[in-house]
Formats: C-alpha cells, structure tokens, sequence
C-alpha cells in the first residue's frame, strides 16, 4: 500500500489534465451554465457530451473500474481517483463519477453485459439513488418497490439521471435496469451536476443480479473524497494567483500577513486530504472511507469559502467560476454522506463509543 | 425643543393636512413643516432639534404616509448627511426635499474593480473643461443605479499626487448621456447591484460637492454613515434572525437531527445570544450617551454568524436543491423569503460588502485596540505611481 | 434590566481595582506561589489573609450579598460580579468566591447567625462542594451521609475549604455547618485557588437550615462568569501591551497583521463575555446562566492561550503570570460545570432538543 | 560503497571489537571505523558512504552499545553538520569524536531574551582581543547547559552593518570563567531549560566556525537541521500519541463521556489521522527520494493536535488536580508519565520552541506558496539603529 501516485497514474492525470486545460476551462463551463440560466426542463445543457465521448473513448475513463474481459481497463480505484481530482478541479461537467464509478460499482458484481457498452461510452447509466443517501443509510430518499416485475415509487436527488441512457435501480438487495424513467431535474445547488427526482410507476425492469448498496456507496464516498481534493485543489491555487497578483494599498493583498497565515493553514489542510484521499483509495475500508469524507468534504467547503472571501466582491458575481467550486464542494459535503456522518461511524468502527 | 413642543408641532401639522390625501403632497408638507428629520436645520426639512427627538415625531406619525426606507436607503443614509455637511446653500435646497420625499432617488457611485478595501486608489477621472467636469471610469457593486436620479461620486481630479489627496467628490445626473447601467448579477442568481460605466459623462461644476481635491475627506462622512447603518445592531429576539430559521427546520423535522448538528447548533445559538446581548448592550450604551467601540465589532459578528448558521442549515437539510436561480433584479436581500441555499449563498457577501472583514478587524486592531499601523508603502508616492 | 454597570458599580470596582493595584499585583502573587511551589500541606500560604481583611472589612466585599439586617450591605448579583471581576484580572488570592458568594448563598436562605459574623469578614466559610460539581449535576464527587446526626464520608474538588474556619455541608437537601473536617489540600492546577479533600468522620454537625445546592451552584456559575471575564480581560489587556512594546523584524509585533487580527477576534470574544456577563447577573435566570457560562468560560481559556502564544518563550516561563491565569481558565472551565453541560441544559431550556 | 560491502564491515569490526567490553572504547572505536556516521568522510566517524546506508549500519549493530540520543541531541543533530561543514580539519577532529560518542555534551547558545523568532537581532556582544574574544551577554532556552562541555555560540561582532552580516558563530567553552547557567522554570513547574549568562568570557580564536560575519549563514546550517530534527514525523500508530492517551481514558471511564465531549473527540481523531497519513506519504516520498514541502506543516498540525488533545483530556476529567509542581531539571519531554495538567500546559510549548506557529505559516507561505514577504523595515539599517 502506498499513499503516493504512481508514474501510470501521473500519465492518466496529465492527459486528463491537458484535455480539461483546453476543452473545459472555468469560462466554458460558466458558458454552459448560462445556456439555461433557470436549471428547469428535463435535459441538463450543462453537460458536455462532446467532451465526455472524448474521455471516455479517447482517454478511456469510463471503462478504468472495468475489467478486461469486459471491455475495461481493470485499473485500480487510484487511478479512477486521479481522474476524478482533475475532474474536481474543472468542476467538469462529465457523468463520470455517476456512470463511470457510482454505476458502474453497482454493476461490476453482476458481470451484466452492460459493463461493456459502459466500458465503451456508448452508453451512460446512473445509479437511481439519492445523492444525498450514505453507506450508513443507503435507502434515504428511495420509495421504490417492486410489484409484478414493475417498479414504482421514486426517488429524490438523483445525480447523473438526466445524462443517463439507462437507470440502475437497487431495490431489496438486487439491481434492476429501466429504460422508461421518468426523470425531471430540479434547480439544484449544484449547477454543474444537478440532481432530478426519478419516478417510477409501474416500469418494465429487468433484474441484473444483486447488489449491496451499501457497499457501492462505501466505495464511491471514499472516491468522492479524491474529487472533492480536486475542488479544494483548485481553490487554493486560483487564489494563490489572485492574492499575488490582486493590489491594494499599494501591496499584493497576499502580501498580508493574516490573509498568508489563512492560506498557509488552508495548504495544510488540503496537503491533509491528499493524503487522506490517497488512503481511501489504497485501502478502502470504512475507516479510510469515513476519515476521508470526514476531512476532505468539510476542506472542499473551507477552501471554497475561503477563496470567495479572498476574492473579495469578483468572487461574488456569477461572472468568476468561484461559485461553481463553492456549490459543488456544499453539495459534496452532503453527498454520500455528511462529515458528522462519517464521524458518527467512526465512533463504532475505530472504538470511540458515545455516552451512555 | 422638547418633547411636548414637538408633539405640538407634529398636531398642528397634522391639523392643516390630511394624511388620507395625496401621498407625496403630504410627504412634501411634513418637510416643509420640518418634521423629516427634526436634527437637520430648519427649511431643510429640519428644525435644528436633538436627534432623539425625531423618535417622538415619528411615533405621532405613524400612521400616516411614509417614505420608502428600502430604495431611499442610500439617499437618506449616505447622500443626505454629507450634502448637508458639505453642499453648498443651493445644492442642499436644491436636492433634500426630493431626495428625502422619494421623488428623486439615490445611488453611490465609489467602489470600482480595482478600488475594494483600499478605495483611496480609485481610478475613474474627472476632468476640467471650462465650466464643466468630464468623467470617465468604471464603478461596480452599484445598488438602485437603474432607478436612480443622482448619484454621489467620487472620482481622480489629480493623479500626480498621493492618492488620497487627488480626489474630488460629485453629484452625478444619472441621466446624463454617456451613463451606461448594467445589471450585476451575483452567485445567488440574482443581480442586487450595477455595473454603472462611465464615458465622457459631462458633469457642470455646481455638481462639485466640497473643494477640488477634498474628495476622500467628503468621502469619509458618507463611510461613516454607512457603518452606523450597516452596524447598526438592529435589535433581533433570542433565537430570532438567521439562527429561527434553522431552529423552526430543527423543530418541525426531528429526522433531520443528529448529535454533531446539534452540538454545532448548540455551539452557535450560545454565540448568537451572545452577540444579541452585545447588541442590546450597545444600544443602552447609545441611550446612555457613552457609545462604546463594540459597533466595530457587530458586522464582523453577524456575517460570521450568518455564514455559520446558513451553512449549517443547508447541511442538516440536506437539500442538494435550490429554489430559483433566474436572474433578476432585486431590490432588497430576501433571506427569509427565499431558500436555505439562497441564504447560504447571499451570507457569504455579509463578510465582503460595506467593509470586508478583513479590514473590519485592521480597524479594530488599529482604532480600538490601538495597535500600531503595518509599515505602508503608498504613503507619499502619486498616485499615477502606484504599483497595481 | 440593565446590562451596564451603574455608578455605584464603577466606583466599587475602582476601589477594589486601587487595593489590588497597589497590594496584589502579578509579581505579589507569583511570589506567595514561589514561597510553597509544590502546594502540598494541609494550609496554603497562597492565600492573602491580610489583603482579605482589608477587602472584607474596609470595603466591605464580605457582606455584600447579605442583607443589612444580617449585617451586610445587601446589594445586587450585579455589584458582586463587579468584585469577581476585579478580583479575576489580579488572580487575586483571597477566598470571595467561595466564602463571600457560593458560601453565603447556601447560608442566605436559612437566615443562620453566621451570616453576620461572615459579613464581618471575621469568619471565612467554604461550602464543601466539589468545584467540579454543577447545576446539573450537584453531587459529583460528594459521598457524605447522616447518621445519627454526624457526617461521614468525603468530597474531592472542594474550592477555599483549605482557607476556610467553618465548613458549611449540604446533605440531602439539607446544610450542616462542621467545625471539625479534615481538609487535604492537593496538588492544584490553579495555584491561586487550590481545591482540597475534605473528610468526614463521624464529625458532629449542626443543621443550619435547608439547602437547594442546584440553585446556590446556578447562581454561583452566573458570576462565575464575570470572574472569567476578568481573567480574560487581563490576558487581553496585558497581551496588547506586549505586542505593542515587543519587537521583532524592527517593528512591534503588534504591528504583524495575523496579530492584530486574532487580537481583534478575542477583542469581540470579550466584548461578548462582558454583555454575557452582566446578563448573568441581570437577571440570574438559568438561560442567562448558562449562557454565560458556556461562552465565558471558553473566552478565558482561549485569552489565556493566546495570551501565552502571543508572549512567546517568555509566556511559558513561571516568572510570567500568565500561567496563572491560563491555569486559572482552564480550572473554571471545568468549575460548577463545562461549556458543554451548559449548553447541554440549554438544549431543553430554549427547546433545542437532541436527536430521538 | 553497497549494502553487502558495508555489512562486510560491520562484521569485520565486530570482529574485532567486543561489544560487551568497555562501552566507551566500544564507542571510540566505531567512530573510528567509520561506522558512527557512515555519510561523514573517513578519519570523522564516516566512510562517505550514501546517508541511507546508515540504517543498515544502525541495525546491523542494534545490539552493541548505543550513543544516547537525549542528551547528545544538539551535538548530534546541530552541531555535529554545522562543524562538517564550516570547521576546519583540526576542529573537525578535535570535536566530532568526543561529541558523538558522548564523552562532551554540546548545548545551542542562539535565543536570547530579545531576540526570539528573529534571531539575527541578537544582542550577545563579541569583541576581539588580540588572539581571543571577550562575549558577553545572555542566552536563554538552552537544554543541557549544565551538563554541557561546549556550545554553538552566535554574538554579534559588528553592530554597525545590518543585522545579518554582523554575526559570528563560535564554539563556546563552557567550563570557561564567566559562564553561568542557571535553570529556567517552566509553567509545568520543571526546568527543561537553562539561561545562561556570559560575563566577559574569552574564547580563543580558534574556537571561531567560519569567517568572522558569516555567523548568519553558519547558523543556517544549524537550524536547518535543527527543523529537520523537530518536523521529523516521526511513525505514529493509528490512534497513537497524544490521542492514545485520551483514548485510553475515554474507553476505561464511561461515565466520563458526554456528547459535546464524543462530538469534539470525533473531530480530532479524524484530525489525528489524516495528520498521520501526511507523516507517513510524506516518508514514502523521503524513502523515494522525493522530499515534499509537507514537511513544513507537521510541526504545525502536531503542535494543534497535542494542544487540543491536551486541552479536552483535562476537561474531560474533570481533574482540577496537578500531579507535582516540584522545580527540578528534567531532561526529556515526559508527556506519557506525567499527568494530563502537564501535558496541557507542556503542549503549550510545542507552538513556540524551535520555530513559532507564527512563524512556521510565514515559512509555508512565503517558500511553499510563493506569497510575497512583508514589506521589510531592517534590510538595510545597522543593527545599532534599529528600533526595539
């Protein structure tokens, strides 16, 4: 086991990196954003399908968890990690994390034929379950049931549906596939991942195989934990450069003490949930897990917080990509589970019992 | 004047004009008859009366047509007080009674991209030209600029000297061509302020309030009034402001809790009493004629608290939604109209406008505290010199 | 309701403030520590019994609790915290708190002779309460019963009973006045004020009337909560005029702008713990009280802490007071209950309830 | 040299030398052999071997007579690069083999009263007397004067060019009259610590280490190891240190626990943890030759953990006791033996010894960061000019 990054993995990073650097810079993604201002309707413009063919095929980002004799690369959770730090710091918005992780975790111990278009990119799925639900208490949000071979019910706070081309939904410990979702995004904090509500009623289902939710949000938070390290990444640089360059009173504003400080305690933050990140991925027990989206979710936030008021009024106005890392870090932080969450856990998995 | 005077007074205006008549008639009468504002000397809507007094006519007021504090708050806050201390015999009649009867409404024209904390470095011109100024520059974090009349501005008049000594403070005319107004909108959506542009804007020099080159000492009276009201403690009930909205959520959905919310909210329910209590503390301390350094600190209180508290909120809701990002105008700030989201987003200005907090606590540390200045390095070089 | 202090506040406080100038500054107090550094011994000399006299008999401090017909000078909570203040910047050793407020308030209701002899200042009583007892919880540390009419067992923690000519015992509702118990004075974390062991062996006790502990401890945190403010006052003061004489890099460190704004953040800490207090005392409900508590209790330890930091080596030193002071905090964090349990009673008190 | 060839050595040393003879001559005699230090150049304690093969050194010899680290610290950690890499052959000679085998203990003369976190203020004053220097001043936080043979000295040789170019640093003889040490009293109540006082002490020129006013970059030397030393991450275990023994106390006493307490401890484990993982990447890249700029923020996060860690075991006690305030020296840091009142209030120190928390984010921010200093008032002014 080791918290570093291997050569492999520092390649992966530097093509994804070098992609993102010129198909998706801050000011694209705030273009995509503003091409439907509101969030309403049940297509999300916001997502670059063209730039998704292109990691997925290209790259090869979509098939990484995949294995071979399905038509995947069979690389290790530490590799999909580093895709999703690049992916964080560009708050990219790519279905990568629902289909390519959170998917495609739930399919892998099927072995379901599916895994090979997923591999592929020529198909998308998403995970029909809330965002907002935890390894802890997978079913929060959910009211599906299966009556006759048919689903109905729904559930609240999807991530990825509205970009999917099919839903897997776990219902009483097994995995079923539905096309005919209905599928209605709501304005969400989150402009660059929106979340919908699937409703079902009465949908043709075919079951895939089991599946331990649990267990597939287990993996997916402690990978969250690398994305949500790409954000704080992200913020901290971005406003390194500005307080180096940004002048009042006639000195680089980071040439404050106090505003040096913050910033020197943020690093340490953020050199903190790299390797928490990187421990969540080489281990990925619950206890790695649970530190990671402990520590990492509540930077995210920080370091989002802090570069807007770093940023003073520019950061702001809709105009600064800021407020794209802020929503994304706020909504991760409720994502798979809550820092007090994983906390919580921790009393019980590391032995740190409560009162009584 | 005292009290029973006043009252007088406020009776026998209200005997020659009837407050079910014409709004702004009335409205104008109650300034010519000096009950506006009782502190401002007399035929400026005054009657050179002790501030306290207005509370009295205002209670004897009531019930009869008001002005609209919201979109007159800049002119009436802000304007008002330094046209008074610095206009002119014929600005102050020229523009008081309009500005405090809502006819003509108010904006500030200061804040500019590259002038924030350190607003002395501004650098929107204004040049002679005969009888008239020509202004040119950009200002930003403009409310009401698109529904005003006037706008109070400060621009560079001489860039060869250190900056604070080369500014000259204006009455804009909003009107006037080459004033361009755009709408800015924020990370909530919405866009409660302007972008106002500047071109060739030609202003004549009876908009000049105060002496060429004066501008940053005109300036500082218009700041101070705006501390005093964004400080200004207004008076909030236990467990009221941000921190009932979360506890009206916190009842209603005993689902939502858990031990580490409610720690936290504990923790921050302990600091929002707290400060209320600084609050009201102050406020006696007004009463009392002694007010005490503690307003410094009351803004930097309330943001932290309002971050804290709005952050939590969408957390122990956990509502990965929103509720409306169209953008609009708005004139006020919505907190609880609108969703926690909006709440956490819009807080986050709390820290920044009027005053980040950073240079809340230098002013502290420096005039509270009495701690010694940091070294400055743009103390006697122009302006034209300065590194940005 | 009034949370500033009146004229007659301001003037007791500069009376008491001029004695302890001239008769209790830090170097007076650090010196009665040196004269027995291992605080071990049934008396402890840290006590100024000559500085007492002249505060309970010439300003009268002693009585001011007790109405006048028991010979005090019946005044207000809001005087004796004015006191606590005063007494909590000089570190004062001197047993008010303990006789003169937490004493006294257990003995006011029975209206008992010894009141007057305790306004004098001619006798010092201790209530043999654990110091780390609270509200909430009375007992803790406490094992005396009755029987036969004479006291055994034993209470740990006990504040000024090492000081004190009679020990006032409150059992079962009731308060027993003990001439005899034996009081072992331990190895303290506060020098100035150390707590004791007292036991009990079948001693023989008079019942002096009946006693609410819990409401005597509730009023003793309310203004417990100004001494907090004192002790953080001083930190405060004397760590401003530190930074302020201090160089280093040929300026005053308070110049340093991370220092000026942790000093501008404890500043407003403060100011907050005055409001608080005075609230206690305003109007001594339990809310105000644990208000006050749960707030000025972590003020003093965090002034204190950053006191030390912010003197540098020479805060760690045992020829600086600060240590005093930062043992002082810490202890009264801990005294008549923690921050955390009077936030825990807050929680029903304003209906802030936990989860289940 | 490789790794069999140097366990060839070692084998054939202890071939020769018997370690459960005389532990000294033991000791003399793998100095001797190049084993002491094997990265140092042969003839001083080394082979000039790679540093790494040291390991293999220490655990081929694990079972032989070992060097005592506590006391030998400074000599070893401090000392010992700086007299490498500044001495001449004769003080290399004279100094490294008595130091290292511990036959002299060394001490570090550097803090002074007045000069803390910017030590090249420094004070002590070195006059040259002919051949020798006369030194006085005071120095304080000096571990180990008292049973010290020499110390690193810094004094101040010139006081009219700025304050960094008037340094020398010297080998202090501290059997030499007009060397007083006195123990300095900490607020755990124990003396770590020493102030030593020097009285027109005269030290020979040949006691000199370097140039005369290149004191500023010898001392470099020293403290550059000296961070290394202190920021070190040593291996702590999942739940260990500071956090094991609150830990301990948490599990045995239930009735201790509250959910303010549990909440708080929740949030420090997983601060724990995530600081430990950081120690160890920050290893793995040291073992791959990848040395990070991690380093600098261990000190850091220790010291806020064992401070907050402290801070909540005693009031998770409840304990308003202390287990002794005795004044008597102590040589090492004793956090496990001693209370959790000892802790507490040692812990206080690990923020100030060996490079202020302050001082540390100045470090991160200016060399790890790339953020600019403050503007500098001492650059260019003669250190007798300054203002203190």
């Amino acid at each position: 086991m080791t918290l570093l990054y291997s050569e492999v993995e520092e390649e992966l990073r530097a093509a994804v990196r070098g992609l993102l650097a010129d198909r998706c810079p801050p000011a694209a993604v705030l273009r995509r954003i503003e091409s439907e201002p509101d969030g309403r309707g049940s297509a999300s413009p916001v997502y670059d399908l063209d730039l998704w063919k292109t990691l997925a095929g290209e790259i090869g980002v979509a098939g990484l968890l995949i294995p071979e004799e399905h038509g995947g690369a069979g690389a290790s959770a530490s590799e999909v990690a580093v895709v999703l730090e690049e992916l964080g710091r560009a708050v990219a918005p790519v279905p990568f994390l629902t289909s390519s992780v959170m998917a495609t975790l739930a399919l892998l111990p099927t072995g379901d034929a599916l895994l090979g278009e997923l591999a592929e990119g020529r198909r998308t799925a998403a995970l029909a379950v809330s965002f907002a639900a935890s390894p802890y208490r997978p079913g929060r949000g959910a009211s599906v049931r299966l009556d006759g071979g048919r689903l109905s019910g729904s559930v609240t706070g999807v991530a990825g549906a509205d970009v999917a081309d099919v839903l897997l939904v776990p219902v009483d410990g097994d995995l079923y596939e539905v096309t005919g979702g209905g599928v209605v995004v709501a304005p969400s904090l989150d402009l660059t991942r929106p979340v919908a509500t699937v409703t079902f009623e009465a949908a043709q289902a075919r079951r895939v195989g089991a599946c331990d939710l649990a267990e597939v949000l287990l993996s997916s938070a402690g990978l969250l934990a690398s994305e949500q390290l790409g954000v704080a990444e992200w913020c901290l640089d971005t406003t390194l450069a500005h307080v180096k360059e940004r002048h009042q009173f006639a000195r680089p504003i980071g040439s404050f003490q106090a505003v040096k400080h913050r910033l020197a305690d943020l690093w340490l933050d953020v050199v903190r949930a790299r390797a928490a990140a990187r421990s969540a991925v080489a281990d990925g027990s619950a206890v790695s897990v649970a530190v990671a989206q402990a520590w990492n979710a509540a930077v995210a936030v920080h370091a989002a917080e802090e570069a807007l008021q770093l940023h003073g009024g520019i950061g702001m106005t809709w105009e600064h990509p800021v407020h794209l890392y802020l929503k994304r870090a706020k909504s991760t932080e409720i994502a798979l589970g809550t820092p007090g969450d994983h906390r919580e856990a921790l009393a019980s998995l590391v032995d740190v019992p409560g009162p009584e | 004047m005292n009290e029973p005077e006043i009252k007088e007074r406020v009776a026998a205006f209200l005997g020659e004009h009837d407050p079910a008549g014409d709004r702004l008639e009335f409205l104008r009468a109650r300034f010519d008859a000096g009950l506006a504002w009782v502190w401002f000397p007399e035929g400026l809507g005054g009657l050179g009366a002790s501030r306290e007094l207005q509370q009295v006519v205002d209670r004897e007021l009531a019930h009869t047509p008001q002005i609209t504090s919201g979109v007159q708050g800049i002119g009436l806050g802000m304007a008002a007080p330094t046209i008074l201390a610095f206009g002119t015999e014929e600005q102050r009649r020229r523009f008081l009674r309009p500005l405090w009867t809502g006819e003509e409404i108010w904006c500030q024209l200061f804040s500019e991209p590259g002038a924030g904390s350190d607003l002395a470095t501004l650098a929107t011109r204004a040049v002679r030209d005969g009888d008239e100024w020509v202004v040119d520059g950009q200002k930003v974090w403009t409310s009401g600029a698109h529904h005003s009349r006037w706008g109070i501005l400060v621009a560079r008049t001489d860039p060869d000297v250190p900056k604070h000594r080369g500014l000259t403070y204006f009455v804009c005319d909003m009107h006037a061509p080459g004033v361009e107004v755009r709408p800015l909108r924020q990370i909530t959506g919405e866009a409660e302020f302007n972008e106002v542009f500047l071109t060739g804007v030609r202003l004549p020099d009876d908009l000049r309030l105060g002496a060429v080159g004066d501008g940053w000492r005109v300036a500082q009276t218009t700041l101070m009034n705006e501390r005093v009201a964004i400080g200004g403690a207004a008076s909030v009930r236990r467990g009221g402001g941000m921190l009932g909205a979360v506890l009206d959520t916190w009842r209603e959905q005993p689902e939502l809790r858990t031990h580490d919310l409610h720690q936290r909210l504990l923790a921050l329910w302990v600091e929002a009493e707290v400060t209320r209590l600084s609050g009201a503390r102050l406020r006696e301390q007004l009463v009392a004629g002694h007010p005490g350094p503690e307003g410094s600190g009351m803004k930097l209180s309330f943001a932290r608290l309002n971050q804290a508290l709005s952050g939590l909120d969408v957390e122990m809701r956990r509502d990965l939604g929103y509720d409306d990002w169209a953008f609009r105008r708005s004139e006020t700030v919505d907190f609880y109209g609108r969703g926690p989201g909006y709440r956490y987003l819009r807080a986050k200005g709390n820290s920044i406008e009027g005053g980040t907090s950073e240079i809340l606590r230098n002013i502290i540390s420096e005039r509270v505290l009495g701690l010694p200045a940091e070294p400055r390095v743009d103390k006697d070089v122009p302006w034209k010199d300065l590194p940005r």
